[in-house]
């Protein structure tokens, strides 16, 4: 034991400890969804032995059944084989994009909030004027220039996400920069750039990874909409934007066509957004505000 | 915690050799026209840019594949739009026309951009801010019944929002067809013409919308709720609901207000598939064939609209803060 | 059941014609420009054939009749046609229609500053010489060349006639539609909405019909509405739950239901260029018959056409469809399909190695086939298709890759021959469309549709003289063997050809088919009031 | 909820001892007026995830008419929830239980929230804690003021203007008509707390519970909120008076109850608590005042063994060997410093200040908030360049030096923040921050002896530890430094947001130390504390400074504060050095009128 005891004041304030492990039921739901997932995107032979294109067309616009557990298109093709391969496609879109868009959008972010006035002015008129359009809208247009296709749309999206991060990047980077412990450092007499990588980069990162699983959503989400007007990732290879936006025009002759990959698009953005909630309060509660 | 002295805000002396209001609204002015500006000409280089970098020749795709269009009439085209001029004397020009208030002529539709977007902005202008009015009015009213409180309702309303953001717009709008108008027969299935045709498209363009603003709404009113003088509010006697709506929505309007640049975007970009879906005329459906065609003068026309709206809107919002906030009021 | 080559859309109307009322159409496309004269898209022609008129009206059968022409004489050369005008006829705006008309909308056609996309082209593009005014009844039309197609190209909408007053005054705004779009049709252009519907009115002194009608006189309907409903599934709702009374391209899936909500599916086929699989024979691996003939034997078109398009399309024996003049019967199941053959095929051109995949492989190369693909202009659910099309190839170890490209590149990539297949179709009632497609004049290279880049001057020569002859039996033999030729090569594999489903409310009778497939509206009547 | 029931009777069990003392007074209230509000046995439980906290434990108190009752304690000892419990709005999750809660014959327990509307602001006006967020930014004063009125329909609407002028001037605002129109952050803390007040009052309450009105002032406002208080209470309102600072209330208490972790330790008549305290807890808090002791007194209990650490720590030796012989280690010469204000003019936040600092000397620099201490501290840091004026540090340039010249020199000035949470990265555990500036002190030792050779001489054996970075003698000296600020090493695998604000003190001090400075520059380093923490930090830097011979740079706002750790003072005002000289010298005969007024407004014990 030390000299002084810790006072009674001191032992008063009781010690806030990370709670982790108490998930809660939702939580705990989202996070076995999003293995699944990523487990079907990896390993898609695993849930399934059949091929998500082998057409058998006399067997088209079969209702689910145990059969066809989530019934067969037009062409005979197995629904649910068909949603486990798209995981791969839909979430290598999401997270291609969403990680595309979150690295460039932190280095840009950094180089402007800790390079200079000239980078950040630059920077951050470049970002206006992207921002100033829809992200939609700008993913048509870089869409239109680059051509469709599963790589183009993934980078269209994350173009158009992009500006975004690089903002909250330089945001976040501005108030750490100018935080009590970056001081502290300077004033140790670390060099600036090993405080940029202990101390900058580490905190500006953590808000940026959670928006990113929120970002995610909405990249599958606009990836989707590109199918739905046609500018989407291509057949053959499932995608479920591809098969819900196919489907919209089953919805009164076989549903299901639309309504699984429209399911799994749904679920796998909740699943991330709830993980993604549960990330940012983990992460407010591990950090003053 | 006590929060003693230093932590207090800093009070901020007045200027010495304080300058006329009129020349500090004027620099204000200023500068806010040249962001404004800066945004449109970035937003039309951009465009440009966007066109020069489209694969294939421009003709080939004015024409699309199916044409028996002569060799004359090609070069008749190629000639008219300057496709063989030097890139940037078409830059120049372009630029030139622009600041001059020319946008040039429709590809496809051989029409004055100008026109067809003036033409066309009323009912997407008419569309986007009954949406905007619909989700604001439907967030505030759940967000003050839900905002720090626990219990079914607030959990239903957690649900339900995470629903609503996670369905695709497009999907949601056939759905909400297919049950409101094909099988029920109450609403009117795509058109613009009377209050009718506007209710599902607005429903279907507002429900993401309206999720994500109750969730921020909610968020800000509850950390507003914390703040001691929310407390002071009720010590005065002051009901839960009173010093919700009397105090605490102000409060909450600023992330809202901040939130107004990603709205307008969402709200334009949303046009695009609500349009397409509900087959109504408007500056989204105009802009998806103008993309899709490669009507590039459309396509910048739209782009530099899209720009102008953010634009204003974002100055009308920095213009609302002041309204909202005394604090940020100057002097 | 379609009605092949008849000239009425459906068994026969139910009682008599009423006047008045209102009908409402959806369509699944906008015109993007509404000069007939500019635009060469079918929905343009389709619309405006309510408001202009031709000169001759050709039947089902691929006969000409007279309509605003009383009669007209050809020059055995085929360089002349000379037209002998009605004179009782007037544009809606009052002015009268005369030789001078012809020649002002003929000029319009072929001026510069029109930018013709596919009027020009019908009017004998380089070929045509002029119009010259006789009298005011007459009008003569030249050409260079001999250009038998002419009276066919002169039955459509896009050689129509705008009133000169429009013309004079109003040149440079006819893409945009309005009332100021001035012709002699029964219906009167009213209004337009961007992005929402058209208005079309009665012209009440129409009195000039062709003899293809089935009545004389003004239109029955009063007004009549075309709303742009490109969504499949809104169209079919707005049809169904009764927002509109009719409704073209009714998607082939839910036939079923709009049939069982009481709607009157009326169907006819489309004539032209059938929708099929063009090889590029100049470049490996498709300069080798044999595996041309591999992939045309390979594919079970029948199967997958009847699984996408509910039996509701037809599958395809010849490069033209079988309501076309001058199609080739004797195809008709001349090639089925036959996966061993197509194997045995692909063995003897060297394609017998097989790789992990299951590919066939030639000297180690695995046979791939480029096939690209424009989804902006997929349509008739195409891409489905060719899932199915590309499932069925890879069963006998044939790789087809569709690398999405945008139009721009599609175009310049088909123009410059960068392809291995490319799929296309045309739309016209006329077998001249195998000239199109096939003569060595009209390769992309310059900008022609010859997608197979076949120089053959047999089929040249066919092509060539089928198109310098009126007489019908003599065409019939020259294009027959031009069919006969294309699919025994294997330059085609012929797909599906499409069927108009057109969905009627029960209180609309007498919609007719032009011989394009498109619906007339000028019989029609309601007996709704 | 049965736990948390169990527990409350328990911890009212073991209270019973003080609880006597507490009814003996409350017996005395009775015999003259009759009290107002009579509490007992009230218990508060906030019920947690896992722990739960029991903030008020089974207290008893009354507040007569025209009596004002002091509640005093350290920060968390439960005295705000205690005056929220009083109008019902401790949270809707906290479990409130009293054997009696009687307001002006009123049963307040189980009470329905309407019939709480009915009170709230009408009957007992609540000042809260944080004047300054207390008032809704967004509103005017004037509506502020003007809202209980309204709600409680206290006079005619058109009545609601005159009155709220007439509240504001009551409570010592001039020129109420402008302050009314004003909005909150248009107003200086004083106002701002003398605005809350107002709007307390304005539905003319029986009882007034004011929680901490003062703390956040400076003296003199101090001063004029205490008067204004003791106003109403002559007036014939009950106040209740909430503050952690024991000689604060003395002058306006009746009574004083002292709080100490959710219980009553002790309740008196003031004279009786200040002049003999009976609890041991309460004799600590009133010999933590540092302006109450002579300077070098201790002001916190301590072991003999904490100056034994520190001469392990040093070898004996005090410090200064490091020193550049002859010159002031911190030569601050006329810098000026001048910001762009929000609306585009210029400011100035430091005028032509100038100072030195010798070897082991400690220089206090005091002066109310805004008046530029903090600007002179990260100029001196070198953390701000000074527009005019230039500075050295250890006889070299150090203002226009590059960072890259400054970095040899850096370990030996080192800082301590004044909010230390911030100070730190809160992804750090207590071990990698002080391991963080062991490492750079260690980093840097090379340079330090190739710089000066004349300087080199006993180069402190502690430094050689980091030379190799070892990580186990890094362990060792991080364990060490702890020691030596008086922390437990148990706390090593800690991060900042789990550590007490006395513990963070002391962790930013021990990362202060690592590198052995010449010079500690601490900005405000107890403004955020408890008194009775706040003792304990001030004696840990006297002690360091005593056997180490560290020099120091001390900013505070706190008089008392200065005057017992500093030899030298520095008064300023407005950017500007107004006096300066020797600590005692200015204490006793100020020369300055600011000096003057600012010493006059500091309460005094009896
Ligand atoms: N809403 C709450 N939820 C949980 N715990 C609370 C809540 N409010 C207060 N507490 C706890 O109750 C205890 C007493 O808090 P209180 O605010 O009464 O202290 P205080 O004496 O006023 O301190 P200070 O001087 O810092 O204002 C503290 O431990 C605090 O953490
Ligand atoms: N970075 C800055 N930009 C603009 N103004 C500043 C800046 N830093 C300080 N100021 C202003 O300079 C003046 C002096 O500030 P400083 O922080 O030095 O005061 P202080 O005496 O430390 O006050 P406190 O006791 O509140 O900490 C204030 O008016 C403050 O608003
Ligand atoms: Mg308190
Ligand atoms: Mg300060």
């Amino acid at each position: 034991m030390s000299a002084v005891a810790a006072t009674a004041a001191e032992s008063a304030v009781p010690a806030v400890r990370f709670r982790i492990r108490r998930a809660r039921p939702g939580a705990f739901l989202a996070a076995a969804l999003l293995v699944l997932l990523l487990a079907a995107a990896l390993f898609p032979g695993l849930f399934t032995d059949t091929s998500p294109t082998a057409t058998d067309p006399v067997n088209a616009l079969q209702a689910p059944s145990g059969e066809n557990w989530f019934g067969t298109d037009q062409l005979g093709r197995d629904t649910y084989t068909r949603v486990v391969f798209g995981a791969r496609t839909s979430l290598l879109i999401g997270l291609g994009a969403t990680a595309f868009a979150v690295v460039s959008g932190m280095v840009l972010g950094l180089a402007a909030a800790l390079g200079g006035r000239v980078a950040d002015n630059l920077l951050m008129r470049a970002a206006d004027v992207l921002l100033a359009l829809p992200e939609l809208l700008l993913a048509l247009l870089i869409v239109t220039v680059l051509g469709t296709g599963t790589t183009n749309v993934m980078i269209a999206v994350a173009l158009a996400a992009a500006p975004g991060y690089a903002r909250l990047v330089r945001a976040e980077a501005l108030v750490v920069r100018g935080a009590g412990y970056v001081e502290a450092a300077a004033v140790l007499g670390l060099p600036r750039r090993t405080v940029v990588v202990r101390h900058v980069l580490p905190n500006t990162v953590g808000p940026l990874l959670v928006m990113g699983t929120i970002g995610f959503g909405t990249a599958l989400i606009n990836a989707s909409g590109l199918s739905f007007l046609g500018l989407g990732a291509q057949p053959p290879s499932p995608e479920w934007g591809a098969m819900l936006s196919e489907g919209r025009n089953f919805l009164d002759t076989a549903w299901w066509i639309g309504v699984f990959p429209g399911a799994a698009v749904t679920v796998a953005v909740i699943a991330v957004n709830v993980a993604g909630h549960r990330a940012r309060v983990r992460f407010h509660g591990g950090t003053p505000r | 915690m006590t929060s003693p002295m230093p932590g207090a805000p800093k009070k901020v002396r007045p200027a010495s050799g304080r300058t006329g209001v009129a020349q500090v609204l004027l620099r204000v002015l200023l500068t806010r026209l040249a962001s404004v500006a800066f945004v449109l000409f970035g937003a039309a280089t951009l465009a440009f840019a966007g066109l020069k970098l489209l694969p294939g020749d421009p003709v080939a795709t004015l024409l699309g594949p199916q044409t028996t269009a002569s060799p004359a009439v090609r070069e008749q085209i190629r000639d008219e739009y300057g496709f063989d001029d030097p890139v940037y004397a078409q830059y120049i020009g372009y630029l030139d026309d622009l600041v001059h208030l020319r946008f040039g002529e429709s590809y496809q539709l051989q029409r004055p951009v100008a026109d067809l977007i003036a033409d066309q902005f009323a009912p997407t202008a008419q569309l986007a801010f009954s949406a905007a009015l619909l989700s604001v009015v439907v967030a505030v009213v759940v967000a003050v019944l839900t905002a720090g409180r626990r219990g079914v309702g607030r959990s239903a309303a957690n649900t339900v929002e995470l629903f609503a953001v996670s369905t695709p717009s497009f999907w949601l709008g056939i759905v909400l067809l297919t049950v409101f108008s094909f099988r029920m027969r109450v609403l009117p299935v795509a058109g613009a013409d009377g209050f009718e045709s506007l209710v599902l498209p607005t429903v279907t363009l507002a429900v993401p919308i309206t999720a994500v603003l109750t969730q921020v709404l909610r968020e800000s009113m509850e950390s507003a709720l914390d703040e001691p003088f929310a407390l002071t509010a009720r010590a005065r006697g002051l009901s839960r609901l009173g010093v919700q709506v009397r105090h605490v929505l102000r409060h909450a309007a600023i992330p809202l207000a901040t939130l107004s640049g990603w709205l307008t975007g969402t709200l334009l970009g949303g046009t695009v598939l609500v349009e397409t879906v509900f087959a109504r005329p408007g500056v989204g459906a105009l802009t998806l064939d103008a993309v899709t065609s490669r009507d590039m003068p459309v396509v910048m026309g739209v782009v530099l609209l899209a720009a102008l709206c953010f634009a204003v809107i974002s100055q009308l919002v920095d213009a609302l803060y002041l309204v909202i906030d005394p604090r940020l009021r100057k002097g | 059941a379609a009605d092949e080559g008849g000239g009425t859309a459906e068994e026969g109307p139910t009682g008599s014609p009423v006047r008045g009322g209102a009908a409402a159409v959806a369509v699944h496309q906008e015109p993007s420009c509404f000069d007939i004269h500019v635009s060469p898209q079918d929905i343009t022609g389709s619309i405006q054939r309510n408001v202009f008129d031709s000169l001759v009206s050709e039947d089902a059968q691929g006969n000409f009749h007279p309509w605003l022409a009383t009669s007209w004489e050809v020059s055995t050369d085929l360089k002349t046609f000379t037209f002998k005008l009605r004179t009782d006829v007037k544009f809606t705006d009052g002015t009268a229609f005369d030789a001078a008309a012809v020649k002002a909308n003929f000029d319009h056609i072929v001026a510069k500053t029109t930018k013709s996309q596919y009027a020009a082209g019908l009017l004998g593009g380089a070929a045509y010489a002029g119009t010259e005014v006789v009298d005011p009844a007459t009008v003569r039309i030249a050409f260079s060349k001999p250009f038998a197609p002419f009276l066919q190209a002169a039955s459509t909408a896009y050689l129509g006639f705008y009133s000169p007053k429009t013309l004079a005054a109003d040149a440079d705004k006819l893409c945009t539609g309005g009332p100021h779009l001035v012709g002699t049709g029964p219906f009167k252009f009213t209004a337009y909405t961007k992005g929402q519907d058209l208005v079309l009115e009665n012209n009440p002194a129409y009195d000039w019909a062709p003899q293809t009608a089935k009545h004389q006189g003004p239109a029955y309907l009063g007004k009549l509405t075309y709303r742009f409903l490109k969504e499949d599934a809104v169209r079919v709702g707005a049809l169904t739950s009764g927002q509109v009374d009719a409704a073209v391209s009714v998607p082939p899936v839910n036939i079923k239901t709009v049939e069982g909500a009481g709607i009157r599916i009326l169907r006819r086929d489309f004539a032209g260029a059938s929708y099929g699989l063009y090889f590029n024979t100049t470049r490996a691996p498709f300069d080798d018959e044999r595996v041309r003939k591999a992939i045309q034997r390979g594919i079970d078109i029948g199967t997958n056409v009847e699984a996408v398009y509910f039996g509701q399309y037809k599958r395809a024996w010849s490069p033209i469809g079988p309501a076309t003049p001058s199609y080739a019967a004797s195809l008709d199941n001349s090639w089925p399909y036959d996966p061993a053959l197509a194997g045995k095929l692909l063995d003897e051109a060297g394609w017998s190695g097989r790789d992990g995949d299951g590919y066939r492989t030639k000297d180690g190369k695995r046979l791939t086939v480029t096939w690209p693909a424009s989804p902006s202009s997929n349509r008739e659910q195409r891409d489905v298709l060719s899932q199915a099309i590309q499932a069925d190839l890879k069963k006998v170890g044939v790789e087809v890759q569709r690398p999405a490209l945008d139009v721009g590149t599609y175009t310049t990539n088909a123009y410059k021959g960068i392809y291995d297949v490319l799929d296309v179709s045309w739309a016209r009632f006329e077998p001249d469309v195998l000239r199109l497609y096939f003569h060595s004049s009209n390769l992309p290279s310059v900008s022609g549709q010859n997608a197979a880049w076949l120089t053959n001057p047999e089929i040249d020569k066919w092509t060539d003289d089928a198109a310098a002859t009126l007489d019908k039996a003599t065409r019939d033999k020259l294009y027959a063997q031009t069919q006969a030729w294309v699919v025994e090569h294997a330059v085609a594999v012929p797909v599906y050809s499409a069927t108009a489903l057109l969905g009627v409310a029960k209180h609309i009778q007498g919609v007719e088919y032009d011989p394009n497939a498109w619906p007339l509206f000028y019989d029609a009547w309601t007996t709704r009031s | 909820m049965t736990t948390a029931e169990s527990t409350i009777e328990n911890a009212a069990a073991g209270n019973s001892a003080e609880r006597t003392t507490g009814s003996t007074d409350k017996v005395a209230a009775d015999e003259t007026t009759g009290p107002l509000v009579t509490v007992s046995g009230l218990d508060v439980v906030f019920p947690g995830r896992r722990t739960q906290v029991h903030a008020v434990r089974g207290i008893s108190f009354a507040v007569s008419r025209g009596e004002c009752l002091a509640i005093v304690g350290e920060s968390g000892s439960g005295k705000s929830v205690t005056a929220r419990a009083l109008v019902g709005l401790v949270g809707a999750r906290a479990s409130v239980s009293a054997g009696e809660l009687n307001f002006g014959g009123t049963d307040l327990t189980g009470l329905r929230e309407s019939a709480w509307r009915g009170i709230r602001g009408r009957r007992i006006g609540l000042v809260l804690q944080d004047a300054l967020v207390s008032l809704d930014p967004l509103r005017t004063v004037g509506a502020e003021v003007a809202e209980p009125l309204r709600v409680h329909r206290v006079v005619p609407r058109s009545g609601t203007k005159t009155r709220v002028l007439e509240l504001l001037a009551q409570s010592g605002i001039p020129d109420p008509e402008r302050r009314a129109r004003q909005y909150p952050h248009q107003l200086s803390g004083g106002l701002r707390q003398r605005a809350l007040i107002a709007s307390a009052l304005a539905g003319t309450p029986e009882l007034v519970v004011a929680d901490e009105p003062t703390t956040a002032l400076d003296v003199t406002v101090q001063a004029q909120i205490l008067t204004l208080l003791g106003r109403l209470r002559d007036e014939g309102t009950a106040v209740l008076l909430i503050s952690h600072d024991l000689v604060a209330v003395a002058r306006l208490a009746d009574r004083i109850a002292v709080m100490r972790d959710g219980e009553i330790v002790e309740q008196g008549a003031t004279e009786r608590v200040l002049g003999h305290p009976e609890h041991a807890y309460t004799k600590a808090l009133l010999a933590a005042v540092p302006s109450a002791h002579a300077k070098g007194t201790r002001l916190s209990p301590t072991t003999e063994g904490r100056q034994a650490v520190l001469r392990a720590f040093t070898g004996g030796a005090p410090k200064g060997g490091s020193a550049e012989a002859g010159v002031p280690l911190l030569d601050v010469r006329s810098v000026g410093k001048r910001f762009r204000s929000p609306d585009g003019s210029w400011h100035d936040a430091v005028r032509d200040v100038s100072f030195t600092i010798g070897p082991g000397e400690a220089l206090g620099v005091v002066g109310e908030s805004g008046s530029g201490k903090t600007t002179v501290a990260r100029i001196a840091l070198g953390l701000t360049e000074p527009d005019t004026g230039s500075v050295e540090f250890a006889g070299k340039p150090w203002s226009g030096a590059t960072e890259r010249e400054r970095r040899a020199r850096r370990p030996r000035m080192q800082t301590v923040q004044q909010d230390p949470l911030g100070s730190f990265d809160p992804r750090y555990t207590v071990r990698r921050i002080v391991g963080e500036a062991v490492a750079a002190a260690g980093g840097t030792a090379t340079h330090r002896g190739g710089a000066g050779a004349e300087a080199a001489a006993p180069q402190p054996a502690e430094r050689a530890f980091g030379m190799w970075g070892a990580r186990k003698s890094r362990d060792n000296r991080v364990a060490e430094l702890l020691d030596l600020v008086g922390l437990s090493p148990t706390l090593l695998p800690r991060r900042p947001r789990e550590l007490s604000g006395g513990q963070r003190q002391r962790v930013a001090i021990a990362r202060a130390l690592a590198s052995s400075p010449d010079l500690v520059i601490c900005d405000e380093p107890v403004s955020a504390l408890d008194v009775s923490v706040q003792a304990q930090i001030l004696d840990l830097l006297a002690d360091i400074r005593a056997e180490l011979g560290v020099a120091l740079l001390f900013i505070s706002h706190d008089l008392g504060v200065i005057r017992h750790i500093s030899d030298r003072v520095l008064v300023m005002k407005d950017g500007r050095v107004v006096e300066s000289g020797e600590s005692e010298a200015i204490f006793t005969e100020p020369g300055h009128s600011y000096t003057r007024e600012l010493l006059a407004a500091v309460p005094r014990t009896l």
